[in-house]
């Protein structure tokens, strides 16, 4: 048995799928950003299993995966600070009734 | 800088000046406001008073150029946008009607309130897009002018209006906007087929001096720019918004819509969709054609029924206007001077049958002819002021209504095509029509007994009042007793037009 | 005199009415009424003086060959339409237009005088309006003088509608009647009807001629155009529309221009209504002047009628008609004005008529060794009848003055209160009813003469016309002077009134009487060629004969009160209601006018104009609205439910790719 | 031929990202949530190693790990009071997210299988990247030098700094 390049395509295509489904039916704002996180790292493995598969002797996937991390945790500093001050505001995390600025 | 030393650009100046100095006016006393608004229209006659010298004088050294008085400026080099400025006849005549109607209906809205400061500061914004209009000859400008005059009807009607003003302002203006939607693409086709060397031009006179829209280019254009400019000259089926709106506006503001605003559509049909596109104009004509003379007809008829008196005129509006372009869609230089003969006969009537109601609506409060009868005993000056509107808009001689429905059906029933012919016919039946209504109106209004007796109490015109009208029913007069000076300001002006269209037909029937 | 006088004679009624319309206000009432007169007085003296040197003076090339030519006096040019077609407005004057002056300037005259006592109360006080009314008086005078004097088609349409408008401020003189009010908006509707179809017979023919001009110096006017066959005139004798020459269609519409300012039947409707105005207007517009404008047309028009047999035959037709069915009318009609002005009518159908007994198979009938009797009698007619029939409203005028109403059974034998006023009213009769010698008898005659010679029908009909025209006026003059003892109903006792009003009735009944004797044969005809006439008496002694029965037949039924006439009206009762009621031609135009047109048609457009044109732009206003709060409800602002959509969006993108690839 | 030592190691980190990533979406307690996506991250680590990424796995611990889930944990303190749960989802909410997600799952899958052929390939051999080299590329402007997104990066990372601090200031 061999580790093929599919092998690996699978746990990040279901990690993929989970993100999604976390995303699409939370309501609390954080466990949103913990789907979105799920997402990310998602792509982040394909992109560094490609990278090994595919040109084993360069390392622009490593590298793109260490930006994205980079930014992710860049980007969810600032979203989690949003949640924070919102909360703050609205005593709500819930992302349904965080509406008073709809229409 | 060279185009200040064209009398043209001080059109627009004056206005501009007018709304820069109202501005400067204190919200509180309404004196320094009426001061500047009669002082800026004062000095806007005697301006259109002086063109009207200068071009006779001008043709008068034998100066047969199309337009005289021309210099440009250029605006935005790389789309070859300029600020172009000319006047031939037509549109001398026009700016004098403008200078008119905005003395006029200065002094009708004389006691305007709330906000008279803002009230004249709109409404001269858009007389400046009037005037704008007319002298301009680019038709980048023309169009952006088109719009200045189009946007203060909004906040005219929406803020000084009565009645369901809101609908009416949006009606308006989205209907109007509409056209020129139509129109906007309109000119953007011209401007991409302007030339045929790819040195695109906006300017009127070169592009049709270059003739080279394509004839399949010009069959999607030419309906395009007609609608768009049918529109706001109350083109059935496209009118619905003139009764709404002249109902809801307040008088000056009908005054100059209905008196000017309504002509840019018939000024805008001939001089860009028809000599731009005389090819189409032939080949389509005759579809714009019915339209106009059903509008005539429709409007006179739909005139008749109605209670309001500003739906009447209103409808009578479309009716008149209706016969411009029925006129303008002849083709041959007596329909067309009857055609613009009409813009200022309607125009100068219209606006004074505004006033008239405007002042007699600022009486009794009401504008449903039911609940009035009897004011010309009340109010004789008024009513006198309206039988002689309404005669001049059922065509009396000696005043200006006559001069101009008989020029368009004699020039219209010079037209070879028996086609025309009968449509002419058939259009001539609205002076009866138009008879009909006017005489009931005035009939109901003015004579019988009197309806309210609270009516007793009202009072006849004040100075300010007698003034504004006066000043339209002398200038219905003038054209109605002496047309011939008027046409041979006009006539001219449309031998280009009916030249471009006379040699399309022949090249057509060439190949 | 000169003829360019006429000028004058047409400038001093202009400025009198501006001057009077713009400062009457300021003016006394009896102050703006005597220079009324005064300046009336003097267009007179100027149109006499006018036109006795047409008619008389040989100077300026008024005579050639013994014909009498048409001079323009003046002719500058008002609207150009393009290079052939230009109205002009102008001065010309020709036989008929010299007699229309003389015409018109004396019944104006006597009207303004009259006017001054008529238009006050018993004490002498003037009315409410009386400046307007001088004003309007002499607007009218203006543009009726304007009409026969003009020297091309345009300006006599021009100047049609100037009348028309006159006649109708005059006829709404009284606007707070809702009558009036009525009556003047009838008056003026049904002849702008009219007007239009003279419009259309003015473009038909302008497009053919490129002219309006009768007569032009440069080129061939209308009918200068007449002797020239090549002219484009006969194309529209050739050009054929339905069957029809363009030139027989636009004549016959020229003449139902005509015949609408004329009160041809079915277009007399607004005549009788129109004595809704004071009196004297109705002497001087719908009696004398106005109402012939559209014999005056066709007269105008004379020489290219007479090439279109069939519009003449049509003319003839509708003249014989109308005369007989309105003398039917005036028969019973028991306003005395209403019976007047079926008079009217008859009598101007009598001069249409007259007219158009002219001619046979397109060329004119040779009676006495000339041509164009009927045209002479026609005219001839026209001026004696505007003499004896503003006498007769004149009368009618100062009897409803003296007992305030109009109808017969409040006045009954006032010939002892009004002596002077029941001769003159006499004299009319008798001059309308055509008793030699009252001028009445020698226009009549002629006109006979020429029916006649036209065919022995037309001759017997008109005769007989004539016949019932001297029983209704008699039967008039009966019923108001003698039938039985005046009963005073108002607080004064009718009596002749003052010599303002006396004045010009005992004027016009002189006129009346001696008119017959004017040498009109010799100087009103057709082409300026003198006629010869002589009395035929066979006619004459027949027509007098049968005016004598009439006469006597009204004397034996209404001289004394008796149940004769009530007894006749019974025994044809639905006959009498149906002329009483005009044979229903008011009711059916109230039908048409109403039901058809305004509910059938101004109605249903308007409400299609709100409904369905109006009501689109609405919905295409409505349709935006909702669409876009439908779909603001995508926009709900919620990530998840923009997730959802992107995720559709790329999953489908994707299966599309995938598919494409794949399959 | 792989080694069964890591054909094994292989399935283990499969099955707890698989795991913990379905739990890390189902569970109704917040905080065990992001304990949940704790390991997912961990077993991801242990992904890059076994790939012989082992800079990359470093620092998907630390700045993962130790970073973003400290961030998530504090934040939920924050904001949940203690033992709420979230309340159950509706069915119709859940099943839509799992018809979409299966979906998405199901179109990739798809794809993936169709290439087969290509994704069948196995792991080629390659040297584990030095932490020099990193370092080299990473700061050098040369063809592949990474120096110019290092830079944006720190840029948004202060700006991320700023960010935070004005956004979550008391006013």
């Amino acid at each position: 048995m061999n580790l093929t390049l599919l092998m690996y395509l699978i746990p990040s295509l279901i990690m993929f799928g989970c993100g999604v489904y976390g995303f699409l039916t939370r309501k609390n704002m954080i466990a949103i950003m913990i789907s979105l996180e799920l997402m990310l790292n998602s792509i982040d493995i394909n992109f560094v299993v490609f990278n090994r598969y595919l040109f084993p002797g360069q390392m622009e996937g490593m590298f793109f995966t260490l930006f994205a991390i980079a930014i992710a945790a860049a980007e969810t500093a600032l979203a989690l600070a949003i949640i924070i001050n919102v909360f703050r505001i609205a005593k709500d995390v819930d992302i349904n009734k965080i509406n008073k600025l709809k229409f | 800088m060279e185009i200040f030393n064209n009398i043209l650009i001080y059109f627009v100046i004056v206005p501009l000046l007018t709304i820069l100095g109202l501005a400067f006016c204190s919200n509180r006393g309404i004196g320094a406001v009426r001061a500047v608004a009669v002082a800026g229209a004062t000095v806007l006659m005697a301006l259109a008073g002086y063109l009207v010298y200068l071009f006779l004088q001008a043709r008068g050294a034998g100066d047969t150029s199309e337009m005289i008085l021309c210099s440009e400026v250029t605006w935005y080099a790389p789309l070859n946008i300029k600020l172009a400025l000319g006047v031939d006849g037509v549109s001398v005549v026009m700016i004098l009607l403008s200078a008119f109607i905005v003395f006029a209906g200065v002094f009708a809205s004389w006691k305007m309130d709330p906000l008279p400061k803002q009230f004249f500061l709109w409404f001269f914004l858009l007389s400046t897009g009037v005037f704008g209009f007319f002298i301009s000859i680019d038709l980048f400008t023309m169009f952006m002018f088109y719009e200045v005059a189009l946007i203060p009807m909004y906040l005219l009607i929406g803020v000084w209006g009565s009645g369901n003003k809101n609908y009416s302002a949006m009606k308006l203006t989205l209907m109007l906007m509409g056209g020129s939607a139509f129109l906007m693409l309109g000119i953007i086709g011209i401007y991409f087929h302007s030339s045929a060397d790819g040195q695109w031009t906006m300017n009127i006179l070169e592009i049709a001096k270059n003739d080279a829209i394509p004839h399949s280019w010009q069959m999607w254009l030419f309906p395009l720019t007609f609608i768009g400019f049918g529109v706001l000259g109350a083109m059935f089926p496209f009118h619905t918004w003139s009764p709404d709106g002249h109902a809801s506006a307040p008088t000056a503001v009908s005054m100059l819509h209905a008196g000017v605003l309504m002509k840019l559509g018939g000024y805008g049909c001939f001089r860009i969709a028809i000599y731009l596109m005389p090819f189409a104009a032939n080949e389509l004509g005759w579809i714009f054609l019915t339209l106009t003379g059903i509008s005539i007809v429709y409007g006179a008829f739909s005139a008749c029924v109605q209670t309001d008196l500003k739906y009447i005129n209103a409808y009578s509006s479309v009716s008149h206007c209706g016969m411009v372009l029925f006129a303008v869609l002849m083709f041959n230089t007596t329909a067309m001077t009857g055609a613009v003969l009409q813009m200022l006969s309607h125009g100068l009537m219209t606006a004074l049958f505004f006033a008239l109601i405007g002042m007699i609506y600022g009486r009794t409060h009401t504008r449903d002819i039911r609940d009035m009868g009897g004011l010309m005993h009340i109010m004789p000056y008024l009513g006198v002021g309206y039988v002689l509107a309404g005669l001049a808009s059922l065509g009396l001689p000696g005043l200006s209504g006559f001069v101009a429905e008989m020029t368009i059906f004699v020039g219209s029933y010079m037209h070879t095509d028996i086609f025309h012919r009968v449509l002419t016919i058939a259009a001539t039946c609205s002076i009866v029509i138009t008879a009909v209504y006017i005489l009931r109106v005035v009939a109901k209004l003015l004579f019988g007994d009197v309806q309210n007796e609270h009516h007793r109490e009202l009072t006849d015109a004040s100075w300010e009042e007698r003034l504004s009208t006066a000043t339209l029913i002398i200038a219905v007069a003038i054209i109605g007793c002496f047309p011939n000076f008027f046409v041979n300001i006009i006539s001219d002006s449309f031998l280009p037009i009916v030249g471009a269209l006379e040699n399309a037909a022949h090249a057509a029937g060439v190949m | 005199m000169p003829l360019s006088y006429t000028i004058a004679v047409i400038a001093i009624p202009l400025i009198m009415f501006l001057f009077l319309g713009l400062s009457g206000v300021k003016m006394g009432k009896k102050t703006t009424g005597i220079i009324g007169v005064i300046a009336m007085l003097i267009t007179t003296i100027l149109a006499y003086g006018v036109a006795l040197t047409y008619f008389f003076g040989s100077s300026e090339g008024q005579i050639v060959d013994g014909v009498r030519k048409a001079v323009t006096v003046f002719n500058p040019d008002w609207l150009t339409f393009s290079d052939t077609l230009v109205v002009r407005m102008g001065i010309m004057l020709d036989p008929i237009a010299a007699m229309m002056l003389i015409v018109i300037t004396t019944v104006s005259l006597m009207v303004h005088l009259y006017s001054l006592g008529y238009m006050c109360d018993h004490h002498g006080n003037a009315e409410k309006g009386f400046q307007r009314y001088y004003a309007f008086l002499a607007l009218f005078t203006f543009s009726m003088l304007g009409l026969v004097v003009a020297t091309n088609l345009f300006q006599i349409f021009i100047f049609f509608e100037m009348v028309g408008v006159s006649s109708y401020l005059l006829i709404g003189f009284y606007y707070t009647t809702p009558a009036a009010n009525h009556a003047n908006k009838k008056a003026f509707i049904v002849t702008r009807l009219a007007d239009l179809f003279f419009l259309i017979g003015i473009l038909i023919l302008s497009f053919y001629t490129q002219t309006f001009d009768f007569f032009s110096n440069n080129v061939n006017g209308i009918i200068g155009m007449l002797d020239d066959p090549q002219a484009s005139l006969a194309q529209a004798g050739t050009t054929t529309f339905m069957g029809c020459s363009a030139m027989a269609w636009a004549l016959t519409f020229i003449f139902i221009g005509g015949a609408g300012k004329s009160a041809m039947y079915p277009l007399h409707i607004w005549l009788p209504d129109a004595m809704e105005g004071p009196t004297p207007v109705s002497a001087l517009i719908h009696a004398a002047t106005m109402v012939v404008a559209g014999v005056f047309l066709v007269a105008r028009l004379f020489p290219m009628y007479v090439l279109v047999q069939g519009t003449m035959d049509i003319i003839c037709v509708v003249g014989a008609f109308t005369a007989f069915y309105a003398a039917a009318i005036a028969c019973v009609q028991s306003d005395i004005k209403r019976a007047l002005a079926f008079s009217t009518i008859s009598q101007i159908a009598f001069m249409m008529t007259s007219l158009a007994v002219s001619s046979a198979d397109g060329q004119l009938i040779e009676i006495h060794g000339g041509y164009g009797l009927g045209f002479m009698a026609s005219m001839f007619h026209l001026f004696t009848h505007a003499m004896f029939k503003a006498l007769l409203f004149l009368c009618a005028g100062a009897i409803i003055h003296a007992v305030h109403s109009n109808e017969n059974d409040k006045m009954h034998g006032l010939h002892k209160y009004m002596p002077i006023t029941s001769i003159a009213f006499l004299i009319g009769c008798l001059a309308i009813a055509g008793i030699p010698p009252f001028a009445g008898f020698w226009s009549k005659d002629e006109i006979l003469v020429a029916a006649y010679e036209k065919g022995i029908g037309w001759g017997i009909w008109m005769t007989m016309v004539a016949g019932m025209t001297a029983f209704y006026m008699f039967r008039i003059y009966f019923l108001i002077f003698h039938w039985k003892k005046h009963e005073v109903h108002t607080e004064h006792e009718p009596a002749d009134q003052p010599w303002t009003m006396t004045l010009p009735l005992i004027i016009l009944a002189a006129i009346s009487i001696v008119a017959g004797f004017v040498p009109a044969a010799k100087l009103v005809t057709w082409d300026g060629t003198p006629l010869h006439t002589q009395l035929n008496w066979t006619i004459a002694g027949t027509s007098v004969l049968i005016a004598c029965i009439g006469i006597g037949l009204a004397y034996k039924m209404y001289y004394k009160e008796n149940d004769l006439p009530e007894r006749m009206a019974n025994s044809c009762r639905g006959l009498w209601t149906a002329a009483y009621k005009r044979f229903y031609m008011d009711e059916l135009y109230q039908f048409i006018t109403h039901k058809v047109i305004f509910q059938g048609i101004c109605k249903p457009i308007a409400k299609f104009d709100r409904a369905i044109i109006d009501g689109f732009f609405n919905m295409l206003a409505e349709v935006t609205n909702r669409t876009s709060f439908g779909i603001r409800k995508m926009q709900s602002g919620s990530i998840q439910g923009y997730v959802y959509f992107y995720l559709i969006g790329v999953l489908l993108l994707a299966v599309i790719t995938m598919a494409c690839v794949l399959l | 031929m792989e080694s069964l030592g890591n054909i094994i190691m292989y399935f283990v980190i499969a099955l707890a990202i698989i795991v913990f990533s379905v739990l890390t979406v189902t569970t109704r307690k917040i905080l065990r949530s992001a304990t949940y996506l704790l390991f997912t991250l961990f077993a991801t680590a242990a992904l890059y190693f076994q790939l012989d990424y082992a800079f990359l796995g470093a620092v998907q611990i630390a700045v993962y790990a130790g970073g973003i889930v400290v961030l998530f944990v504090f934040s939920i303190l924050l904001t949940q009071k203690p033992g709420e749960d979230a309340a159950p989802l509706s069915s119709h909410r859940k099943w839509l997210g799992i018809i979409t997600a299966v979906a998405g799952v199901a179109v990739c899958g798809c794809a993936v299988f169709s290439y087969a052929q290509f994704c069948g390939q196995l792991m080629p051999d390659m040297a584990a990247p030095s932490i020099e080299n990193i370092g080299k590329f990473l700061l050098s402007t040369d063809k592949l030098g990474y120096l110019l997104p290092f830079e944006a990066v720190s840029v948004l990372l202060l700006a991320c700094i700023i960010g935070g601090v004005v956004i979550a200031r008391r006013r």
